[in-house]
């Protein structure tokens, strides 16, 4: 597919019918999750009563952050390596819905943290490793975005965002190794999802699956949110190619005059 | 006389941003030539001279080169702590060449501030400098970018004579030049 | 690229420019006593407390001073028109600046070692921590320059760069002062000395290639 | 010198200057945010700990930001040859350097003040000390730019100057940050304020015709 | 012809280091006037220069100033991240000027590239950049350092022309020079 849409005319085709869908369907997966998450399903007291209902933006919204920086640094690396312009494109779109969603990741969280850890939460987020790696994850962001804005032609934005990408993502796991080493006590919720993760002293107890109530929820809430993302990217790419076309044809007028 | 090819470009074409500098370019160079890039303030001499060096990547066409390089730019590489000795001194050594550096500087007539730093030099015996690395080490293709910027008249037929022994001894120069000139070009390529 | 030459070379030259930005070792060993001296200032003068967190607080001084220091390495040789000579001459631009990266890391990263005792000294921290905190500041101040290195690098043709080699180079920094700190707290036998060391294996495996891409990048 | 239009326009300059360093505001704002960030790494994270010396380690941040952007401004008019120009013109070259500081200073500087809310909230910092550490920040950050002007003045004819900067500028930040962290402890109505105040003041009269004198130094 | 004297140097000298570049020097330039200075390369023109524009100070001797001077030095004083544009208005409000920018760009052929950051600039074009600064204030004495480096035969032209109009309109210029120009001297001085 990938190799289909590298050809920048086939990709303004495909996205100006792909926007609507994707939007389309992701707003309705999204709202469907959030009206099921906020209005139908019981609140789990446990998990910090109504405010728990946040979850349903805020796991989304972190596999998503992470998934797009993976995204961001393969575009980059497809770009170095067999220069697709398209890639460049997208890798330049990925950065700030990234950015957006890690924030997004970052309030939702916050808001569940209110209730479920007390009053005075805001000291534990710098206590707890989970958090810090997303934060360290937005700076990584923040980087990419401020190297390309200071880069005068696109060229060079180009090639020296896609080492900075690339050499980020290989940091990923060492950076994530380091802040659980750092704090091996989290706070937060081990991966019960998937009922890998957590580490070794993790409680059983936490480690059982999600109710289905909930995880059906988060699944809609997950595609929906990836759906809305990619049309988000789809379109800040169409701009992009629009503006890279008409400095063409400014650059060419200017030649004749 | 024509000696092997040293350089040859085929379809070489160059953007800067949007803009197309030149394109379709075929550019062969043989020992023993001396070739003027010609051309208005920013026609694209530098550029292609940077494309020729390597230092630029070709938007379009191919560069093969055959033979080691001097490269001389607009800037001359001097480390403002450096003194014009040290200078040469240390690309003799990244170059393993074992040349007199005292006859070089001695070449250059940069005897007399030869222990200044090159911060305090005046511009054209910064250039003398720049130039003398040209003799540190042998090398078939010389790549000058307005190398008599800045010289006096001593200078001019100083580079002008290396320029001509460096051509007699089967090597080829490729310069960017500006007005008339002291060196006698086989060849001009008009950007 | 098996002549040495060209390293070695590099490597004075950038030592000699270092020397060259000042009175050499002095301008680092004294940005270190003075953000060592201000540290007091900031926090009040409760010794425990200084004891605790001072040697973390260093831990910024030298992330600091990386990159301060490195801002102007590469631009400089882009500004003056070397960076051209370095690529032309065909030997490998990683290994050339990190040979630069090391030299000036000699200058103004390792100074910081050789004044733990002193600072440890007036800030109290026991004496049992003073080797494993060297060694700690030793190799996260390489691993600092090396990452800095990359950042400098990338922006070399940024007009001020100071503030955008910050931010990119932050997120790189976490590992080594995590690791850096736990090596002092916890000593030599503790998992933070192994995890340390890897990181900066890592950061010399990858940062080489990086800051040759980039450079080459810079020069166009 | 009555006539304004050389200031303002050098102000203007100097704006556009630190601007074209990068993206605008966003580098400074994440250069403070990334500091504040690597602080529990470094200290460890507890909580009562990091709401009291946040605030003072965002001190060391907001004093290494002034240095590392003040480093290049002169050091780049003279070797472009602006400096040149502007002693020629004739005008004020001191009012002409400390407008050229004001604006970095507002780029560089005054963004810690807008993120000094968050910052604090995330380190746990009472909401009543908040808006006295604003003023702060606002006041010695100028203080700190002033400083670094004259220091970065000083070095313009010196090869690398971070270094050299912080060694020089370093003393003369002891006191706003002094003052600055009493500020932030007692209030609006402590000794910290007036004292503050002053010492800004002394900056404001000193650091100007210093920064004058150092650049013409510099052109000789 | 002989206008009003512009500028006046007694008994001017320079030390560099430790060393005498010239002493006893005396130059008297009135309305009107091209002067040139010529000399090896470090003899000491571009210190007389910027001793003349108050840049740096006299070892020996006094000058005296009577009129306004435009600096023009080896280096042109264009920030990596101005274009022309930006650069010309901004010394024109500077010096309170109201003149047309657009006019001065397209006077020194800088139109096309007058949006391009100086950093992207080719020698030749910010060279004209910096010659266009001339043209914003109307300034009796003009002091240039080897005006016609990296320009072109358009360019020398422009420059020439340039000199003699405000020489013509009873200004005075004094130039450091190498080889051979297309100026007529009035007056050559030889360091
Ligand atoms: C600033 C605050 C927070 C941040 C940055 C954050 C970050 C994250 C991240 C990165 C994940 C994905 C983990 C994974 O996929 O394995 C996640 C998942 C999750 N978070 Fe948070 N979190 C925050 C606050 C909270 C709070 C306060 C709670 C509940 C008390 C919470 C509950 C969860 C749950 C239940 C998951 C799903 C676990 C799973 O992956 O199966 N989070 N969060
Ligand atoms: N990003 C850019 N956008 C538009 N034009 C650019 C850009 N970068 C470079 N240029 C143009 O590319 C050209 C570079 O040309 P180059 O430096 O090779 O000229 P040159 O022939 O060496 O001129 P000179 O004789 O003055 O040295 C200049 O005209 C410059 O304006
Ligand atoms: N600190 C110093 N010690 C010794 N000599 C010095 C020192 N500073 C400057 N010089 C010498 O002073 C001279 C400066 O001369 P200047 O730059 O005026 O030459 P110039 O006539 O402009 O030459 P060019 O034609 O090359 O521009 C040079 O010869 C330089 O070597
Ligand atoms: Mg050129
Ligand atoms: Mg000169």
């Amino acid at each position: 597919m990938w190799s289909f849409l590298a050809n920048p005319h086939r990709f303004m085709g495909f996205s100006r019918f792909a926007i609507p869908i994707c939007f389309a369907i992701g707003a309705l997966l999204v709202g469907w999750s959030l009206y099921n998450g906020l209005l139908v399903v019981p609140p789990d007291e446990a998990q910090g009563g109504d405010l728990m209902r946040a979850m349903f933006t805020h796991v989304p919204s972190a596999w998503l952050c992470m998934g797009l920086y993976a995204g961001l640094a393969v575009a980059s690396f497809v770009w170095f390596i067999w220069r697709h312009e398209l890639a460049d494109v997208a890798a330049r779109a990925i950065a700030p819905i990234g950015a957006g969603y890690t924030a997004l990741c970052f309030i939702t969280g916050s808001i569940w943290g209110q209730k479920g850890w007390g009053q005075g939460w805001h000291n534990l987020i710098l206590g707890d490793s989970r958090l810090m790696s997303v934060l360290v994850l937005f700076f990584l962001f923040l980087g990419y975005i401020a190297l390309r804005a200071a880069m005068e032609t696109r060229q060079k934005a180009a090639k020296a965002g896609a080492i900075l990408a690339m050499i980020g993502l290989i940091n990923v796991p060492i950076i994530k190794v380091s802040v659980d080493l750092w704090q091996t006590t989290t706070i937060h919720q081990p991966s019960s999802v998937l009922k890998i993760g957590g580490g070794s002293d993790v409680p059983e107890d936490k480690k059982q699956g999600m109710n289905p109530v909930y995880l059906q929820q988060l699944l809609w809430g997950f595609a929906g949110h990836g759906l809305l993302a990619s049309a988000l990217i789809f379109m800040l790419m169409r701009a992009e190619i629009y503006s890279q076309r008409s400095d063409r044809l400014l650059a060419a007028r200017l030649e004749g005059g | 006389m024509s000696g092997e090819v040293l350089i040859e470009a085929q379809a070489v074409g160059a953007m800067r941003g949007e803009r197309l500098l030149f394109r379709n370019l075929d550019l062969e160079v043989r020992a023993g030539e001396t070739v003027l890039l010609r051309g208005a303030n920013g026609s694209g001499k530098t550029t292609l001279l940077r494309q020729l060096a390597g230092l630029s990547e070709v938007a379009t066409g191919v560069i093969s080169r055959s033979a080691a390089q001097h490269w001389l730019g607009h800037t001359n590489g001097l480390k403002a702590h450096e003194t014009p000795r040290t200078h040469l001194r240390h690309w003799a050594r990244v170059w393993g060449s074992d040349v007199d550096i005292d006859g070089v500087l001695e070449r250059m007539a940069m005897t007399r501030p030869a222990d200044v730093p090159c911060r305090m030099l005046s511009a054209g015996q910064k250039r003398r400098t720049a130039l003398g690395r040209l003799l540190l080490v042998e090398r078939p293709l010389w790549l000058l970018d307005e190398p008599f910027n800045a010289l006096d008249a001593a200078g001019r037929d100083l580079l002008a004579g290396m320029i001509e022994a460096h051509c007699d001894l089967s090597g080829a120069v490729i310069a960017a030049l500006h007005g008339d000139t002291p060196v006698a070009a086989s060849r001009e390529v008009v950007l | 690229m098996t002549n040495p030459a060209p390293l070695s070379s590099a490597f004075r030259q950038a030592l000699s420019e270092a020397w060259a930005g000042g009175s050499g070792l002095l301008l680092p060993l004294g940005f270190f006593a003075g953000t060592a001296m201000l540290i007091p200032f900031s926090l009040g003068s409760d010794a425990e407390l200084l004891a605790r967190i001072g040697p973390g607080i260093l831990w910024l001084a030298l992330a600091l001073a990386s990159m301060v220091t490195l801002e102007r390495v590469f631009q400089a040789d882009l500004q003056d028109g070397a960076l051209d000579l370095w690529i032309q001459s065909g030997d490998s631009i990683s290994l050339i600046a990190t040979s630069k990266t090391f030299a000036h890391w000699l200058v103004s990263g390792l100074p910081l070692v050789i004044l733990t005792p002193a600072i440890g000294y007036m800030l109290g921290v026991p004496v049992g921590q003073m080797l494993p905190a060297m060694l700690g500041y030793a190799m996260g101040g390489l691993t600092f320059f090396l990452w800095g290195g990359v950042a400098a690098a990338l922006s070399a043709s940024v007009a001020r760069a100071g503030l955008l080699i910050a931010v990119i180079a932050l997120p790189f920094f976490v590992p080594a002062i995590i690791f850096g700190v736990r090596v002092a707290e916890e000593g030599l036998n503790g998992v933070g000395l192994p995890f340390l060391g890897a990181s900066m294996l890592f950061a010399l495996g990858v940062a080489p290639p990086a800051m040759g891409a980039a450079l080459r990048l810079a020069a166009e």
